[in-house]
């Protein structure tokens, strides 16, 4: 029994048959990479996942619950973050505040109508954002405004806002996306960290096949919409049906 | 107060000693007189609730003026039936203006964008033609609704007087004035304006309270990124709408002060360019501030009685001293942007603002202070951040 | 300039409740008045209240021209225009009692609101005793409520409703200006005389109270001439376009238009039955007829063309060669080089007629000023022999009737007076239906 | 039948005011991303050109009588039209058609306003959110109509149409009706075709023209066109004043229907933003049909028939479709998604 149990998912746009009868399953507590050339539909499943897509058939389960016609903030509610590709956060706000808000969220629920507390006497949502920070090396820059931050510094901030809300689950959409080698470096070391310190399991969708060797315990590889392997990362570089898979496309 | 290090606390008590100087400071401007300062202190409780709304969450609302006038109607109709209080008026005005912003926010709320802005136009747009028109019986149309003789009034004695009584708080009536000369100044002390200045500070206070809890730091995160906070697992939805709510009460709270200070409803409070009026008072002053939204209501509300009143043969006198030739040509020039003209002067100004203020007069008075004292300014620019988004003009997006 | 305090029962309790500890040791009250801003002993200031933006912009322009003129006058400067041929002699160029008179002047916008907001700032700081104005009958009540809540008096100028002196009718407002009844009665027989007792008429009505009041007025009289009427279709206010009321008429089988706008709509909807060849038209035999129930000579302008041979009525026109008329005119054209319209008429004349009230009663009070302007009769004002009429407060005298000009002479040249319809000819019972349902209430004296 | 018949020519009417309004708008919206409030404004100043062109055609000679005198005392002015006297009958010719002919004017007039303002104001508010662009040029729409009351002064100044196209045709007996059942205003007919004829002249133009590729590309993805290496500074420009243009031609022709004041233009305003709302952003077939659509629920819902089920539905037809539609479909009619909506 996985954490995220995904069955026989089809999605179509118009014409193009997005997601072919996809089936997946994730391992509580692993990291779980989906590979795949452009097109093959990678983002598309993940979209099921969030509700940010419902699939057109098939179910998605996540932890014993169906995620199917879930809203968005229903499904982060139940234990599931996400990283985007290009960082999405309060870029307004000090990165104090872009941190304890998800543990607002995590605390008060979906909605909270409280006009007259006051944010400054919230010394444990504080604490506990000033520790994810810390935990991702940017404790002294708490009090800078998000917008000014470099890329590097913005995905680390959304994954400490991740993080803020303790998840089950973490989907990682390209983390390392437009890094420089020193950059994706940290963030594998991150990561590892991360996935060694607490029980989480990841979801990680990824093109850059030395993130995905470094980090995946288990490894799906999508093409045109079907899910052709699903092995451990071992038996994935030798696959024959990969190898044709990513022909054409083959240095990714 | 302006980008220099000052607890909530003082901020408060300061505001509270400016708006009890009011009279006094008004005066010498020839603004201290009671009309005028109760548009201070309504127009300021209408902008801070409006900066709630739009400030907080970025939706710009261009039908605000409907709870305004949904406000006063409640309380014009509350003295004809019950009773010339103010409190139940006050009550009635909140309440019906809360439930107009609730069903018209949880429409327009579904779209957001120029769309949401649209939708709220054309509902604010809709109750202003059927006020002047067929809801005539309820809103008295053209003419506005007021009070007669032959109202019920069931909670009050029968008044014998052929004389319309004033609205009230149990028995202090909203136009009682003390005119005391302070120093050769003749200063008015009117109830009304400090019975609205109550609720000023009260609505400020507030005002405060909601933007420094985490309600406020969700509303916030709804105007950065949506997006994020939908799959931080917050429902958007039911923050924009109690914003958009508590922003129509305020909205009501002020329409019904208006009627209390002066007790006739009008659908032209409702138009849509009062809408847009309300916009401008807010971005004038600093949308997303505390006490930009007061500030620029004031100036506006000031400009408009002033200015207005500027007729060519005032703009004249100014001039006296020049020979006749120059006296006329300069007449004919400033009496074009006062009097009749002052909308010129309104529309130039705020072009000037919008472009080259876009954080409003809050923020210029940020940078000349920044000009006096440039030590210990960035630190505090960090601590403001969160408070001055308004101020930015380069969000990220 | 003397303040005072807007209500009397206020300032007893606010001594009570809160003056007491507000008044530090060096506050001194001004002196208690017996009225609303009593004036001092050298000037009185008056609060001319007119639109100067918005769509009655011109008209408020030239009711202020009116004002600064009767101003000159009762000041002594000018060639003293009406007061020469005002039967009332007690005016004398030196002012009101002796005073010089001065003015502010303020926006209404052609709102309620704004106008109400105008007047309280004219009357609070400024000290106006006295407010007039306005070109629109909304406002003119908003701001006659307000004024007999202050305590000073309001001198209605263009405002046209029957409900201004009808249900809305104040103690401390007065209205020379006519009405829609008024209109509705001096129309009827020059309707009958023209088009004849069978007609059948559409109504397009702009949809506010004014409207109302003048289309209920034009159809009671036209009805009693043994008109049909067909339909009464109520148009929103600043259609622009109002094709889509225009054609229904074409197949109605009405043969008369009448159109009960005012401003703007009115350009819009007579320009625009014109071109929809309305006028063309024959119906039951007949011509098609498009009647205007109040006509303007600043709306005439905009209408251009349009307007030539249709029937309306005027409170006044600048052609008429009566000696108070020509005065008036000549003052008003040599001080701006073009005549005064109606609405500039009807202010300069309500100006004098407050100033003769006081100068006549001795008192700036205004319940004396009412006392003194209540049943006053007068001449030489342009209109014949008025009628202050006591029960409502309003002005009782003849009714212009004019046509559009077929050769006008000059731009100002647009209406021709065809028909004057004697005062006892429109005048009605102060508890006719149309009127009924208000109370003057008593004259406030405000402090 | 025969007034459904009239109140459908009444909604095309009504309906290409709007569209070309609304296309103009949505020109502004699509290429440059600017919400332009002072669009209304741009419609008044068209037909002030028109009123200001007719004004010097029929500019008169004054000369004081030493005869005669006015009421007020003053020589009475001699007035001669000074075109007359010069041309003749060309000169009056020229007076009769005015309108028409101020459309040659305008053009040059629209267009040079339109960049003018692009380059003096619009330009430097691009990269500005929504909300600012929406204020500055509401402040500009103010200046502008305060200007125009300088001048011109708060009444409505009258335009005629040429005499020739004054009267009324017969449409009915077209459709076989009965003649006068359906007459209906030559000038309203030339205005449709006119309107029609500028539509498909914009559409045209976008289509057909290298220029209007690259404009069109940037409606579709702005990013790509501006890697491409193309200028696209001076084709906003262009655009820009194609828009004025278009907005002031639409003035210009509408001042035989409507008289002309200062404020017509805030009173198309919100009504042009209703319209390429439900349009949906940024679609100029979708602005286009709109505008029409508009137009003929605005005639029906003013019929008497309608009128009477529903009191007051004529007042807020408008704003309740508008509200539906955008309900209903949330982009408007043929509107892309994410247009707008940050």
């Amino acid at each position: 029994m996985g954490i995220l149990e995904v069955q026989n998912v089809n999605k179509r746009f118009g014409g193009l048959q997005a997601l072919d009868d996809v089936n997946l399953n994730v391992e509580e507590n692993t990291v779980h990479a989906i590979i795949g050339p452009n097109g093959a539909g990678k983002s598309t499943l993940l979209n099921c996942f969030v509700g940010r897509l419902t699939p057109d058939t098939g179910t998605v389960m996540f932890d014993g619950q169906s995620l199917i016609g879930r809203k968005p903030h229903e499904i982060n509610q139940m234990g599931v973050s996400r990283v985007f590709q290009t960082p999405e956060i309060f870029t307004d706000l000090t990165i104090l505040e872009n941190v304890m808000i998800p543990s607002f969220a995590k605390r008060d629920g979906a909605f909270k109508l409280s006009p007259f507390a006051a944010v400054k006497a919230e010394s444990a949502i504080r604490d506990h954002a000033e520790d994810m920070l810390g935990q991702v090396g940017m404790l002294e820059k708490r009090h800078m405004v998000a917008s000014a931050m470099s890329r590097g510094d913005k995905r680390r901030l959304e994954m400490a806002m991740c993080l803020a809300q303790s998840p089950k689950l973490l989907l990682l959409d390209e983390p390392t996306a437009g890094m420089a080698r020193a950059d994706t470096n940290a963030t594998i070391d991150l990561l590892k960290q991360i996935a060694d310190s607490r029980p989480i399991t990841f979801v990680v969708i990824e093109h850059d096949m030395h993130v995905v060797f470094s980090l995946a315990d288990r490894i799906s590889v999508l093409a045109q919409g079907h899910v052709i392997v699903e092995d451990h990362p071992s038996n994935i570089k030798g696959n024959p049906k990969v190898r044709e898979a990513y022909l054409g496309d083959a240095h990714e | 107060m302006f980008g220099s290090k000052i607890s909530d606390t003082t901020t408060l008590i300061l505001f509270v000693i400016v708006v009890a100087l009011i009279p006094l400071l008004a005066a010498p401007l020839g603004a201290g007189y009671p009309a005028l300062m109760q548009f201070f202190a309504i127009f300021g409780i209408l902008a801070i609730g409006f900066n709630i709304l739009f400030g907080l969450t970025g939706y710009l609302s261009f039908g605000h003026a409907a709870f305004l006038g949904v406000g006063s109607y409640s309380a014009v109709w509350m003295f004809k039936l019950l009773s010339m209080n103010v409190i139940p008026a006050l009550i009635l005005s909140i309440l019906i203006a809360g439930v107009f912003a609730l069903i018209i926010g949880f429409v327009s709320l579904r779209r957001s964008g120029i769309y949401f802005s649209i939708l709220t136009l054309a509902f604010a747009q809709m109750s202003y033609k059927l006020a002047y028109s067929v809801l005539t019986p309820i809103t008295n149309g053209e003419t506005g609704l007021q009070l007669a003789l032959d109202d019920p009034r069931i909670l009050d004695s029968a008044r014998t007087s052929g004389q319309l009584p004033t609205p009230n708080l149990f028995g202090l009536d909203m136009n009682a004035t003390r005119v005391v000369d302070v120093l050769g100044l003749e200063v008015q002390l009117n109830f009304g304006y400090f019975f609205s200045a109550a609720f000023l500070v009260l609505a400020f206070w507030i005002a405060m309270r909601i933007f420094r809890s985490p309600f406020g730091l969700m509303l916030k995160a709804v105007k950065t990124n949506q997006n994020r906070l939908n799959y931080t697992g917050v429902n958007t939805r039911p923050y924009t709408l109690a914003a958009f709510v508590i922003s129509g009460m305020y909205a009501g709270l002020a329409g019904g002060l208006l009627a209390c200070m002066d007790p006739l409803a009008g659908a032209e409070r409702m138009v849509w360019t009062a809408s847009g009026e309300i916009v401008l008072m807010t971005i004038l002053g600093g949308a997303g501030t505390l006490l930009g939204p007061i500030i620029g209501a004031t100036v506006i509300k000031f400009a408009e009685a002033k200015l207005s009143k500027f007729n060519e043969g005032v703009v004249h006198g100014w001039f006296d001293f020049l020979p006749d030739g120059l006296a006329d040509v300069l007449t004919w020039v400033v009496a074009k942007f006062v009097g009749d003209g002052w909308h010129l002067t309104l529309g130039l100004v705020f072009m000037l603002v919008v472009t080259f203020l876009p954080g409003g007069l809050v923020e210029g008075a940020r940078r000349i202070g920044g000009y006096l004292g440039r030590r210990g300014q960035k630190e505090d620019l960090e601590q403001l951040g969160s408070n001055v988004q308004g101020g930015k003009t380069t969000a990220a997006e | 300039m003397s303040k005072s305090n807007f209500s009397r029962r206020g300032v007893l309790k606010t001594g009570a409740a809160f003056g007491g500890v507000l008044a530090a040791p060096t506050f001194f009250t001004s002196a208690a008045n017996a009225f609303t801003n009593a004036p001092g002993a050298s000037s009185v200031t008056f609060g001319f209240n007119v639109p100067q933006s918005g769509a009655y912009a011109d008209e408020g322009a030239d009711e202020l021209r009116a004002y600064q003129l009767a101003v000159k006058h009762l000041n002594g400067e000018g060639d003293g225009g009406m007061l020469n041929t005002f039967s009332s002699r007690a005016l004398d160029g030196t002012g009101i009692l002796g005073r010089k008179v001065e003015y502010v002047t303020g926006d209404t916008q052609t709102k309620s609101d704004a106008a109400r907001a105008s007047a309280r700032s004219m009357i609070e700081q400024d000290g106006a005793i006295m407010i007039t104005g306005g070109s629109s009958s909304g406002v003119a009540v908003a701001v006659q409520g307000l004024c007999q809540e202050a305590g000073v008096i309001f001198m209605a100028g263009l405002t046209h409703s029957n409900d201004t002196t009808g249900k809305d009718k104040k103690a401390n407002g007065f209205r020379h200006f006519f009405n829609a009844y008024m209109s509705a009665a001096a129309l009827a027989p020059v309707l009958s005389a023209n088009y004849g007792n069978d007609r059948k008429a559409y109504h397009l009505t702009a949809d506010y109270t004014w409207g109302w009041t003048q289309e209920e007025s034009i159809a009671a009289a036209t009805e009693n001439l043994g008109w049909e009427t067909i339909n009464k279709v109520r148009t929103p206010l600043g259609a622009g376009d109002f094709s889509q009321y225009i054609t229904p008429i074409l197949n109605s089988g009405a043969d008369t238009l009448i159109l009960n706008h005012y401003g703007n709509d009115m350009v819009n909807s007579l320009t625009q039955a014109v071109q929809f060849g309305l006028r063309d038209r024959q119906v039951n035999g007949k011509d098609f007829q498009i009647v205007v129930p109040l006509y303007s000579r600043l709306m005439a302008q905009g209408a251009g063309e349009n307007v030539k041979g249709i029937f309306g009525s005027t409170n006044w026109h600048w052609s008429l060669q009566d000696e108070a008329s020509q005065a008036f005119v000549r003052a008003f054209g040599q001080e701006y080089g073009f005549p005064p319209s109606q609405a500039a008429h009807t202010c300069y004349v309500q100006t004098l007629l407050y100033a003769d009230a006081v100068q006549r009663g001795g008192d700036f009070n205004p319940c004396a000023v009412a006392e003194a302007l209540e049943g006053f009769e007068f001449d030489g004002m342009g209109n014949g022999p008025t009628l202050y009429r006591a029960a409502d407060h309003q002005c009782f005298k003849d009714v212009l009737v004019v046509k559009g000009k077929d050769n006008p002479s000059n731009q100002f040249d647009l209406l021709e007076v065809v028909d004057v319809t004697p005062a006892d000819q429109v005048t009605y019972a102060p508890d006719h239906p149309m009127f009924a349902g208000g109370e003057l209430g008593e004259c406030n004296p405000g402090a | 039948m025969g007034d459904i018949v009239l109140q459908i020519l009444n909604g095309l009417d009504k309906g290409s005011a709007y569209a070309l309004i609304a296309l103009g708008l949505t020109l502004i919206f699509g290429t440059l991303g600017v919400v332009n409030f002072a669009h209304g404004a741009l419609f008044m100043l068209g037909a002030f050109v028109t009123v200001t062109f007719t004004n010097l055609l029929s500019f008169e000679r004054v000369t004081l009588s030493e005869t005669e005198t006015t009421a007020w005392g003053s020589p009475l002015e001699i007035r001669e039209p000074v075109l007359q006297a010069w041309f003749g009958d060309f000169g009056l010719w020229l007076i009769d058609y005015s309108v028409l002919v101020s459309i040659l004017v305008a053009i040059p007039i629209m267009f040079i306003i339109g960049v003018v303002m692009e380059r003096g104001l619009i330009k430097h508010f691009y990269s500005r959110p929504h909300a600012e662009q929406i204020l500055v040029t509401f402040g500009l729409a103010i200046v502008l109509q305060e200007i125009v009351r300088t001048f011109y002064g708060a009444n409505s100044i009258s335009q005629s149409a040429p005499d020739a196209l004054r009267g009324m045709m017969d449409f009915g007996v077209v459709l076989g009706f009965e003649p006068g059942m359906v007459p209906y205003p030559t000038w309203r007919f030339v205005y449709f075709f006119f309107a029609v004829v500028v539509i498909g002249g914009v559409f045209a133009f976008l289509q057909f023209t290298t220029f209007g590729m690259v404009v069109r590309a940037g409606m579709a993805d702005r990013e790509t066109v501006g890697l491409l290496g193309i200028d696209i500074d001076k084709r906003f420009t262009f655009m820009f004043g194609l828009a004025a243009t278009v907005a002031g031609l639409a003035g210009v022709m509408y001042t035989p229907i409507l008289s002309p004041n200062y404020q017509l233009g805030m009173d198309f305003l919100v009504l042009s933003f209703i319209v390429v709302v439900v349009g949906g952003m940024g679609s100029l077939p979708g602005a286009v049909a709109a505008g029409f659509l508009l137009g003929i629920l605005q005639s029906f819902a003013s019929m008497n028939e309608v009128k009477e089920i529903i009191p007051g539905i004529d007042q807020i037809i408008i704003y309740l479709v508008a509200v539906i539609i955008l309900l209903t479909r949330p982009r408007g009619l043929l509107g892309r998604a994410g247009v707008m909506e940050d």
